[in-house]
């Protein structure tokens, strides 16, 4: 029997089976997210409010696709770049999705999709107020990680690198310091670029990963999808199994005594 | 009657509910929310509200995110 | 079922399972070993050739605690400072071992030990002809690379860091070159220190590692064991999978169209 | 005669002859600081504002130290967590220099000394409209760099990492966007340890280097305050001349045609 | 008066006023060449064998742009791939420089440029017994290191990265154990391709940094031989003066106390 | 009199003012600022404005700092 | 009769064979390689050749290593 | 008669020597070396030795390299 499995994430009072969140965006289609999602190992998803097509009824609606036995839905706010947006966003779909989680993104910029952090507290205020249980996106700032606690919040999701990029954790001491300090979940949202990304995070002692772009952009989505599932299971294992510590010189392996005479 | 749904100008039967105007775009209930002239309407509602010319709605539902 | 199960290493004619080779020092026993061992998912474990104590029989042999249908063993010639010692350390493998496979080490300095790669053609040439498989340890010069495999060897296993310095790849550049040069598998050994590193390694496109501090070092090794044996099959995973481009600035995971009315 | 020597970094109408700033803290005394200031070159250096000592009188003021006509004061609020401290420390330092430049920080938590966001922009709104000069110490997201710009700052001063902390750039990416996005100077201000840290800063094209601990803190601080006024100078003059691409693989120096026979 | 200019560099007994060595090829033209050099601040200057060309005598000679009492001839062996290639040009540099200085390649691979180490060994053996000054282009190997200074070489010269790619030191912490065991001057030659990437190599305790195309390829070739003059200058300091160490968190350098009160 | 000065209680002649103190206490008047019970004083009324007993000021200068 | 294992000196019987002196010292015969005086013993043979007085021999094993 | 210079064929001054050759070539003495049917002649023995017909010179001078 695997160790570590007795090592439950918890978020707002809900047990997660898997630290690895995914979105379901740019996938080739709803088969292929389908088989992504499954192999990835994934519990929790994050999914888009848009409007419903009403002149076209043929495309079928994501939520066909995703088992909400299997899955736990975590609609965001993207594309939201004020907290009035975010926050009309967010009842949205609470409404639709019956749930009050909500992954609460203020974008600030639109070349970097960086969060607009003053924005972003406003929205977490209100929100919180009305019962939601909000992981906000923020960036890699330990002083908004802790506003955001003393806010409420469920979790901290600060970015690992700009969202797409695959840039991978770009100021590991940050995220191990809001780790540090935090005492709600700290989850590396965005940036991650391929499965060492994902184990360097779990490496810093992050309690998950999320990620959308990494395992849907890939040239193979679904191999992708299994790799990020491994790797952050392999860096959660690794950073409570203590690594050795970094030397600038060798020490052997083998033993020194007993070689044979010369 | 006229209203505009998603931004677009849409003809629906005059004074219909909520609820039947989801029926008559063929959308599924337990998926979707609604705003009426930019509130949200709780969907235990539905049933009750009817619409009147020139209302805006905003029907939603999940679509792939990140 | 999982994808890229049927990609096999193979060596010399010899399929190989698991990607990961691990070695078998430094545990606190028997007992550990064996559970890191069969945790890990390793198939090739590497050995060392000492004198066996004539004095002292109670202490058990390592080889009643590795199940010798199940693993392959890889003797090493650890502890040899000269091509003549390597060689002899070789021979007394096979004869102990019934196998012709040798991982050669010829160390050239006591502080890094870093190969003296002169010795090891010399001696990599003598046991090529006496019909060893032959695995050299080496450091990550792509041009002793391609001379040890113009010289017959099973594959090449450079360096990624100092023997226990945990300090990961150094040079993931050279890596590469050798990967892209090579004809034989390329399998890094020696420098990983925690389960990025492994999973870094194996995304360079290298098709093996080998490691042992890492693993028996950690403050849990048996946990660490497996978290290595997870690191490399996401590594694997990631590259066959092909990862997204790096990209300074960032790109939407959400759709831009459809977003409610202002 | 060296090249780039027309090019001259200019805030708020000021010309200023060094890319560098120094601040004036930590040295063993005012004789080592007046050594350093001299040899590093730099001609804007940093003053904190505190209590004169009234019991003690003999303690020299560290302004005799200071030769007004050759270098440019700017006051710091360092020791501020509101807005308010931050404003009454700003006309305090306004009062006692005759400037209105002003170093504006505002800290928002004590392990990490980084700013408190929030508090830094309303500090800002105040001081600008009092005619201040503002130089904002704040981190290194190129959102909040925009709203600074949008309030009127002279220039903004993005960490490379934690004060005094001597790990240099620790995103290099967000500096190098913010300087793509500012329409004011942009100067990395704490962080930076040793040469190559003020070297990196400059040639990703910020306007200026902003240290205290780097050099004061160092073994020989006379020598680092040289090192670091070259290595300023070094680091504008590469970003100005345009480095060569990065290539994986190598292209000779030397002409391939011309060898003697075989 | 700067400090650090007592700080000499020596070879063969030869006193060496820059620690930055140039190389000659790629110039636009050797008007280009001489400005460069001469900002550059460098003394050592290397140059190739290569055959006239008798058909067209119109072709200037390099050696009438350089002034060989301002600088130091250094004929290396570029483009030879044995050792008799390498023990040849050496013999003919001799032979038309009058000096017994030689920077000895013997290139193992047509893509990467590096060494072919074991040819290097015996070039060196034979030239140093013929009285050569041997300064041999070696990886960065502290085995290979070893064995050439135990030959009589004069300085060893690691590679920093393949020649041209610009890369800068790929692996510091070999450079750093290089220098630590050498017992004569180590030098970093190729990789270069920035002021910083210089400034890394003398922070390591490099004696001194070789490279050609980083400035020659450089858009602004004159400006970039200027940064690396200075970064050359700038390294070197900061080694001597002795770095802060480095910190996850912060230290303030204003002081605490003396706030007013609150 | 007595006021507090930076913190410390200081007996100064009465009703002295902000320019004479700053001499009284030997300090250079080109080189600092004045709080009078939290409000700065602009130097160019240090002759005119006098202490009360009980007043609190806090007077600055420039410290190394970076 | 003396010989030398391993670096030891060891009294064993008199022209003892190899494959005897494995069982004498108690080892594990599949798990050992033999040198005698510097040249290996292949196991087969180990029946045939019996010891000299001041034979050294060497006697290893596999143990962890890396 | 005919030598080959540096790969190609040159028709020279029967039996010329080398130091003639350098200068027929209009090259600088003191900036050249050169070979001789693969042996480097000495630059003060320049004078001395004369070309045979087929000889093959190498002539070399430094030029820009890194």
């Amino acid at each position: 029997m695997a160790t570590g499995c007795e090592d439950i994430l918890e978020i707002a009072g809900q047990k997660i089976r898997s630290r690895l969140f995914v979105g379901t965006g740019k996938y080739a289609g709803s088969q292929q997210m389908k088989e992504a999602l499954e192999i990835s190992g994934a519990q929790v998803v994050t999914v888009a409010v848009r409007r419903v097509n009403i002149s076209d009824r043929s495309r079928e609606s994501l939520l066909d696709a995703i088992d909400l036995e299997k899955y736990i839905l975590l609609p965001n706010t993207a594309g939201c770049y004020t907290a009035e947006d975010a926050i009309r966003y967010a009842r949205l779909a609470r409404e639709a999705g019956l749930s009050d989680w909500v992954k609460l993104e203020v974008i600030g910029d639109e070349k970097t999709l960086y969060p607009d952090n003053e924005a972003l507290l406003q929205a977490t205020k209100v929100l919180v107020k009305e019962g939601f249980i909000v992981l906000p996106y923020t960036n890699d700032d330990p002083v908004m990680a802790r506003k955001l606690e003393d806010l409420g919040v469920a979790a901290v999701m600060p970015l690992g690198a700009p969202i797409g990029s695959g840039l991978g954790i770009q100021n590991p001491n940050n995220i191990r310091i809001i780790k540090e300090m935090a005492r709600v979940p700290v989850i590396v949202d965005a940036g991650v670029g391929t499965a060492s990304d994902a184990t360097v995070a779990m490496e810093l002692g992050c309690d998950a990963v999320l990620m959308n772009t990494g395992i849907a952009g890939a040239q193979d989505p679904i191999r992708m999808a299994e790799a990020m599932g491994l790797a952050v299971r392999a860096g959660r294992l690794a950073y409570l199994a203590g690594r050795i510590p970094k030397k600038s010189y060798a020490t052997a392996s083998s033993p020194a005594e007993g070689m044979v005479a010369r | 009657m006229e209203v505009t749904i998603n931004g677009e100008p849409k003809s629906v039967p005059d004074s219909v509910r909520i609820a039947e105007l989801i029926d008559f775009l063929e959308l599924k209930k337990e998926r979707v929310a609604v705003e009426l002239n930019c509130f949200i309407v709780a969907r235990k509602t539905w049933e009750d509200i009817s619409l009147k010319p020139g209302d805006k709605l905003e029907i939603i539902h999940f679509v792939g995110g990140g």
